[in-house]
């Protein structure tokens, strides 16, 4: 067997056989050496560097980008691909600083908050300009904005808005004058917003895709405003505002954008060029990395992890996600009705165990809904494991040593990984409660359907944050959310939820969303499990990627340190 | 593929049964894939009992144990036996191919049967939505049928089977055809004997070999199958021969025992199928029986 | 010759018809729609979304409208990928699962006939025991194992190969490897058998008798009749081949049908479904009819007009 | 092998002590036994037996045509025109056969190949061994079937065997033994196929092509009628061995084997009306397991005590006669 992983290759000599039709007309009845030759005279042998990434051309960054992008209009999309590349393309009026997460002028140079935290007015900087030489203005913002508002877009990320004053009311079509929406603008360098509430989070949320201005002459140029699925993203077509522009785009092979010459802060970035790769498949992706075709990775396959913390630990990169994974309890259904049970369950969870030995890869144990990281921020934390009091409070349920437990099942959507943390806690709960549970996997779409029609008894979850503030895990479970999906319904939670909203303080807020979290935790319809981590490979050289939970990547200040 | 063996077996007639039994055990390879088949299925089947740990039971301190004396087959990531789970694994590969192969084997011969004897109209009608059913994709076939069915192992095994039967519909339909024409089916006939009887007593026997041989491949194809629907994510959630193999060949650098034994497994378990088969079509073709 | 051809392209029609048909209704049997993700989606964004895909139709308007789409050529957006249209992601991933399909099946026959043939030519020698348990074997090795060991062997320990992707002409190698062998192996156990039989008979003695070498023998005499079997096995199987594999495509990132069909049918993608399968379904048909004018042109005795 | 010049006083064709065992699954069966004789330019031998004699297995290993495994031939010596076959190399077997030893089946329907036309099968011969031109090649081609009696020539030579009768595939099956002006046909049951129109012309054909081209025939038969009206001398071979040889008058006149003599027997042509027919009572012995003694014994009325003990070796018993009967041997027939 050969050492774990080789990641040196042997350099060979580049050969050439071009002889193929000399072969072919003389053919011997030895089959084999003519099958031979014609596999060799297809197989010319590439040259290897010993270091694969030596001789890497320092304006080039080739980054691996998990799934083929389902397209590149901001309103339409929601994955986490689309984002990277759109990051990259557009970008709106404010920017976070990669490192600490910080506000930084972006399309905007300056801002104003109003005394009671409900108007933001923006001052565009004039050098702003469109990937086509029109200058960005605040006209374009609240295009943009009326865009994906729009109910006929059918956008699945309208949502990210609502925090605009009366946006919810328009999108949903309640409300046909999207003058009374609240963006206004002022004169073409500035842009007024009025939210619904204080939203300390606005900011931050700039750097999403749904906030990001398009240009509305190629937009109508190749369709309506609402329409889906039009050209305009196509490369060629495509018009953005961001350090780069769309160069490239074959689909599923590769996406290239190159730096884009308008873009107002040009001169500082450094990158000539980003390639971006999809590939699902993480060991290809692994492996591309490893043979030095890519200088970044979307991710690490788990196995994958501990030989290069062990080998390579300058070229892994792990760092906190604002991300959860937890079970839910379907709480409208026996015997995860009675909150004893649900209880008794979370606390019979050993997640340190799990974490160590079965998720792996740097993760946290959850003893909360909310990440931790986020400022200011302390989450509640639920109570460690303890099998004792599980097994008093299961008792008291009236299943005492799980006698008479009627048999449920825990649900997951078809993946190794989910199977494998659905197996250990399986076995957990066998040890500690003397419960056995079943395991159920479906696939991908019939899990989101049994998720949401609360067909199921336990099942695995995850959310991932759109913007990093506790609420944005929270609201998920009140009652009637579309998110909720557990039946959990409480007015206290709710009404707390409501007070966060219109607190005018940011400690009061978090106050009352502390509060909110801790009875989540308490009433238990779900279980967290466990933080996750953002786990990727890079190139030794590359420069400016910093660990952030959002795993954010500020393009335009990534380079090589070439020497 | 599938069609892979319809001229392979095209030609057998059914003979003597002592004949039968002598050359084929006369073929060394073929008597010893049956010892094979038997040893394993034996050892899935009886082997998890006499373990001392269950394919379940969890040493996660102990995970990634190379091979050992007390791990046999080393462990995996929870610290599971090896041994065992390939064992259980087996099982559930081997359920899988029983319970697809006689579906897909039940279905075909009825329908290929019936199409064949009726003829005609009739068969030409059967024989179109064959060529209907070829081609609509399996996966499209079998995804539906998963999300539908994926929670009874048993119904999706079936529905595996129900897709897999075109194949022996063709072969049985072409043998009965040719039997049609014999003067054994004609002398039944003659006795007056009612249709089903002349079909099931005296023609389907004749396509014996036939059906024998092609049980032999269908299975390890069916094997396959489950194994690529566990690599789409479609398959089963317990450990089958397919869902540990691709656990371990996202592990093969680093923990290649992971791969090496289910494979090692379902590869001499295929191997001793097709053996089997090999050795069972030579055995009921007549040209081979005889002496030159 | 042409009114055949004619005839058998009217066959079709039918076919495809009730291909199209079954799958319409198939597909929207399968529990969750296109849109449902991991994230709610708000009712009235989902509404809307169907609204502008035609999907809050009665089904049988659906049904309707789609294959009078198709008699106009046009398949309709793709759902879950809308920036083109499923025709142009068929053009544009149909000619790659082309390429590798072909290039699989040149690994096929080149290495699954020659070996069959060896082996039938050297019955029951060591070359015959050999070149079987070979092909045995790839018949039982699953190519989601297979291809990751061809690339840890040949693109990571002896570094001469690309580990993925599909652009240079050395990337092609180990994909349509991997792609090829298991119908390799069966065509190398197909045309054993078949060679073994056509050797046996009368007229490979008279073409011995003639003098002629053992090559001309086997590949000019015995060849065309031994190739029937591997012609009808490889009309399916062609088939399957060019529409793409999933595994080999998802291992070596090619960017081909295959995964488009498997990705449709995962996410519910109906219309890109429907394109694909009636993709398939024309390949299918079209492959069973080369087969019998392949037939014909190497058995004489096969022609009629 | 044009340099080895036959000298003056050899034979055409001498088998000397010609054995052949087919072994399959550890059995071996004996096809073909201690099989002597010789053979001169421009003569024809008829080779007689029933189905089963070795008579075909015999001639057919003379070339090597069997399927080796399972045959086994072994000889002390097959000298065809001064070259010992048996120790020839495939390369060298190569160039004799169909050049120097041309072969007639019997069965024209599968002997003849059916994917490939009929002039496709006759030139390829010729361009293997003469490295001719295709055109010379085809020319030669319809001339030979010409002269065999297929009309229209250019026409069939781009027919496919299954689109001519018997009679006319047989007529291809000659010509493209005779392309190369061989000095020596085997002609393996030529006719038993074909109807008896066709039979008598097939006949008469190959008579008059041996007289115009001076070849030598080896003409296997069951059928003594033939044997009567074409060879010079016959050889009646029994359990693959030759039981008697003599010219072929001289054998119908009076035969010196019972086996023989049994034969003629049973031939309607040479029999006088008034006597019935006489069929050979029993069987074909199983070649797996011969007797010690003569093999014909257990079927033999003549046969004595010593006839299950010895088996006779075949002996010259008067000039260009022999016979394997231990009887006659002792002179008592």
């Amino acid at each position: 067997m050969r050492p774990a992983i080789a990641y040196h290759k042997k350099c060979r000599e580049t050969q050439f056989y071009d002889g193929n039709t000399a072969i072919m007309a003389k053919m011997h009845f030895n089959y084999f050496v003519f099958v031979v030759f014609t596999i060799l005279a297809l197989s010319y042998v590439s040259c290897q560097e010993a270091d694969v990434w030596s001789r890497v051309n320092p304006s080039v960054l080739r980054v691996g980008n998990g799934a083929e992008p389902a397209d590149l209009d901001p309103h339409l999309v929601s994955g986490v691909t689309e984002h990277v590349i759109l990051s990259t393309l557009f970008e709106g009026l404010v920017n976070l600083n990669a490192r600490t997460l910080q506000p930084m002028p972006g399309v905007a140079e300056s801002w104003e908050l109003s005394p009671d935290g409900r108007e933001y007015t923006f001052h565009l900087r004039h050098s702003a300009r469109w990937s086509n030489g029109d200058p960005v203005t605040a006209e374009d913002f609240a295009y943009a904005w009326r865009r994906i508002l729009t109910p006929s877009l059918g956008s699945e990320y309208a949502h990210m808005l609502h925090c605009i004053q009366n946006a919810r009311l328009y999108n949903e079509g309640k409300l046909e004058d999207f003058s009374q929406v609240g963006v206004r603008v002022l004169d073409p360098h500035t842009l007024r917003v009025v939210l619904e509430h204080p939203t300390p989070y606005f900011l931050s949320m700039q750097i999403h895709f749904t906030y990001f201005p398009v240009h509305r002459g190629t937009i109508e140029r190749f369709g309506r405003m609402d329409e889906r699925g039009t050209q305009w993203t196509r490369a060629g077509n495509f018009v953005g505002n961001g350090a780069f522009q769309l160069d490239r785009w074959e689909p599923d092979r590769i996406l290239v954008v190159k730096r884009n010459p308008y873009y107002w802060n040009a001169s500082m970035v450094s990158l000539n060029e980003i390639q971006f790769y999809p590939i699902d498949n993480l060991n290809t992706e692994e492996l591309l990395f490893r043979v030095g075709r890519l200088d970044l990775t979307s991710t690490v396959p788990l196995n994958k992890v501990e030989p290069y913390q062990r080998n390579y630990p300058e070229k892994i990169h792990i760092s906190p996600y604002l991300g959860t994974y937890f079970y839910r309890f379907n709480t409208k259904r026996r015997p995860f009705d009675d909150v004893r049970v649900r209880r008794a369950f979370s606390l019979a969870i050993n997640r340190d165990d799990l974490v160590r030995n079965v998720v792996r890869a740097g993760r946290a144990p959850a003893f909360s809904l909310t990440p931790k990281g986020i400022e200011n921020y302390i989450p509640p934390e639920s109570a460690p494991f303890n099998p004792e009091e599980a097994r008093r409070l299961l008792a008291q349920a009236g299943y005492p040593e799980g006698v008479g437990f009627p048999p449920v099942e825990i649900l997951f959507n078809t993946s190794e990984d989910h199977r494998q943390v659905a197996e250990a806690i399986q076995a957990m709960w066998r040890e500690n409660l003397g419960i056995r549970v079943g395991l159920r996997n479906q696939d991908w779409k019939v899990y989101l359907n049994s998720l949401s029609t609360l067909d199921y008894d336990i099942a695995r979850s995850a959310w991932i944050g759109d913007v990093i503030d506790p609420v944005n895990f929270l609201e998920c479970f009140t009652s009637g959310n579309g998110n909720n999906r557990t039946g959990f319904s409480s007015p206290i939670f709710d009404g707390l939820i409501e007070e966060a909203r219109s607190a005018s303080s940011v400690s009061e807020r978090f106050e009352r969303l502390r509060e909110a979290e801790k009875l989540l935790l308490e009433e238990a319809p779900i279980a967290p499990l466990y933080f996750y981590t953002r786990v990727f490979l890079m190139a030794p050289n590359v420069q400016g990627v910093y660990p952030n939970l959002l795993g954010y990547i500020d393009f335009k200040n990534v380079f090589w340190n070439v020497n | 593929m599938t069609s892979a063996h319809r001229n392979e077996a095209a030609s057998f007639t059914f003979q003597g049964r002592n004949s039968i039994a002598r050359c084929f055990l006369r073929n060394r390879l073929a008597v010893a894939s049956l010892i094979v088949l038997v040893l394993i299925v034996m050892s899935c089947v009886l082997g998890p009992m006499f373990s001392r740990y269950t394919w379940q039971d969890q040493e996660r301190e102990n995970r990634f144990q190379p091979p050992c004396r007390t791990h046999w087959f080393g462990t995996d990531n929870l610290g599971r036996d090896i041994f065992v789970r390939v064992l259980m694994g087996g099982r559930v590969s081997l359920e899988v191919a029983t319970v697809a192969t006689g579906v897909a084997v039940f279905i075909g011969v009825l329908y290929g049967a019936l199409a064949g004897f009726w003829g005609g109209r009739v068969d030409a009608v059967m024989m179109r939505f064959v060529d209907i059913m070829y081609s609509l994709p399996y996966a499209v076939f079998v995804i539906i049928v998963v999300t539908y069915f994926g929670r009874s192992l048993v119904l999706l095994f079936a529905a595996i089977g129900a897709v897999e039967w075109l194949t022996m519909a063709r072969i049985i339909r072409g043998q009965i055809l040719s039997l049609k024409r014999r003067e054994f089916v004609e002398a039944a006939w003659a006795t007056g004997l009612p249709w089903y009887r002349v079909l099931f007593r005296h023609m389907l026997p004749n396509t014996l070999g036939v059906i024998v041989v092609y049980t032999t491949l269908t299975a390890p194809r069916v094997i396959l199958l489950e194994a690529f629907l566990s690599y789409l994510g479609l398959g089963t959630q317990e450990a089958s021969w397919g869902t540990l193999i691709q656990d371990g060949v996202a592990a093969m650098e680093e923990y290649p025992w992971l791969l090496i034994f289910p494979s090692a497994a379902l590869t001499l378990t295929l191997f001793a199928l097709n053996a089997l088969g090999d050795g069972l079509r030579d055995a009921f073709d007549p040209r081979n029986s005889s002496h030159p | 010759m042409a009114g055949f051809f004619v005839r058998r392209l009217m066959e079709f029609i039918p076919v495809v018809f009730l291909v199209i048909t079954l799958t319409f209704f198939l597909v929207r049997l399968a529990p969750g729609g296109p849109f449902s993700g991991e994230k709610f989606v708000s009712e009235e964004a989902l509404r809307q979304i169907e609204a502008q895909y035609n999907l809050d139709a009665p089904l049988f308007v659906q049904y309707w409208d789609y294959l009078t789409d198709v008699l106009r050529g046009d398949l309709g957006p793709s759902l879950k990928r809308p920036n083109r249209s499923v025709t142009e992601w068929i053009k544009l991933k149909f000619p790659v699962s082309l390429e590798l399909g072909l290039y699989g099946l040149f690994v096929a026959l080149f290495i699954g006939l020659p070996a069959g043939v060896l082996a039938a030519r050297y019955q029951n020698t060591w070359i015959d025991r050999v070149t079987m348990s070979g092909a045995t074997a790839g018949i039982c090795i699953p190519n989601f194992v297979l291809g990751p060991l061809l690339v840890l062997v040949f693109a990571i320990w002896l570094g001469w190969l690309p580990v993925a992707l599909w652009e240079k002409p050395v990337d092609k190698i180990l994909p349509s490897l991997t792609l090829g062998v298991v119908y390799a192996a069966y065509i190398a156990r197909l045309s054993r058998t078949a060679m073994i039989e056509v050797l046996s008979q009368d007229f490979i003695r008279t073409a011995r008798a003639k003098g002629l070498s053992e090559f001309q023998v086997v590949f000019r005499h015995a060849l065309p009749g031994a190739l029937q079997p591997v012609v009808a096995f490889l009309g399916p199987a062609a088939a399957g081949l060019l529409t793409g594999s999933f595994v080999v495509e998802n291992i070596f990132r090619v960017p081909g049908l295959g995964t488009e069909f498997i990705k449709a049918a995962l996410n519910r993608d109906y219309t890109m479904i429907m394109g694909t399968v009636l993709v398939f379904a024309v390949l299918i048909l079209f492959f069973n009819l080369l087969v019998d004018l392949i037939h014909a042109w190497i058995d004489p005795r096969l022609r009629h007009d | 092998m044009n340099d080895t010049t036959p000298r003056l006083d050899s034979k055409l064709l001498q088998v000397k002590n010609l054995n052949v065992t087919f072994v399959s699954a550890g059995v071996a069966v004996q096809a073909v036994s201690q099989l002597s004789f010789e053979l001169d330019a421009g003569e024809t031998l008829g080779i007689v037996g029933e189905s089963g004699s070795g008579k075909t297995a015999a001639m057919m290993s003379l070339v090597k045509l069997l399927p080796m495994p399972p045959a086994r031939i072994e000889a002390d010596e097959v000298r065809f025109e001064g070259a010992d076959l048996l120790r020839l190399s495939q390369q060298e077997l190569r160039r004799i056969r169909g050049r120097r030893i041309g072969i007639v089946f019997q069965e024209p329907m599968t002997a003849l190949n059916p994917y490939l036309t009929v002039g496709y099968q006759l030139t390829e011969g010729i361009i293997a061994h003469t490295r001719c031109k295709r055109t010379e090649a085809r020319a030669r081609a319809v001339e030979m079937l010409e002269q065999v009696g297929v009309s229209e020539p250019i026409r069939r030579m781009s027919s496919y065997p299954h689109e001519l009768s018997g009679g006319m595939r047989q007529r291809v099956m000659i010509a493209m033994a005779l392309l190369l002006n061989p000095s020596l046909l085997i002609a393996d049951e030529p006719t038993t196929a074909l109807d008896v129109t066709v039979e008598a012309q097939i006949l008469d054909l190959i008579m008059k092509l041996r007289d115009r081209l001076g070849m030598a025939v080896i003409w296997i038969t069951h059928n003594l009628g033939v044997v009567a009206e074409t060879c010079t001398r016959t050889a009646v071979m029994y359990a693959g061995k030759i039981v008697e040889v003599a010219p072929t008058a001289a054998l119908f006149e009076s035969p010196r084997h019972p086996y023989t003599e049994a034969l003629i027997g049973a031939l309607p042509a040479f029999h006088p009306r008034k006597e019935p027919l006489r069929g050979l009572n029993g069987a074909p012995p199983d070649l797996s397991c011969l007797p010690s003694g003569c093999p014909f014994e257990p079927r033999c009325s003549y046969a004595m005590p010593d006839c299950r003990r010895t088996s006779p070796e075949l002996k010259e018993i008067a000039a260009g006669r022999c016979s394997a009967c231990l009887r006659v041997q002792r002179g008592e027939w």
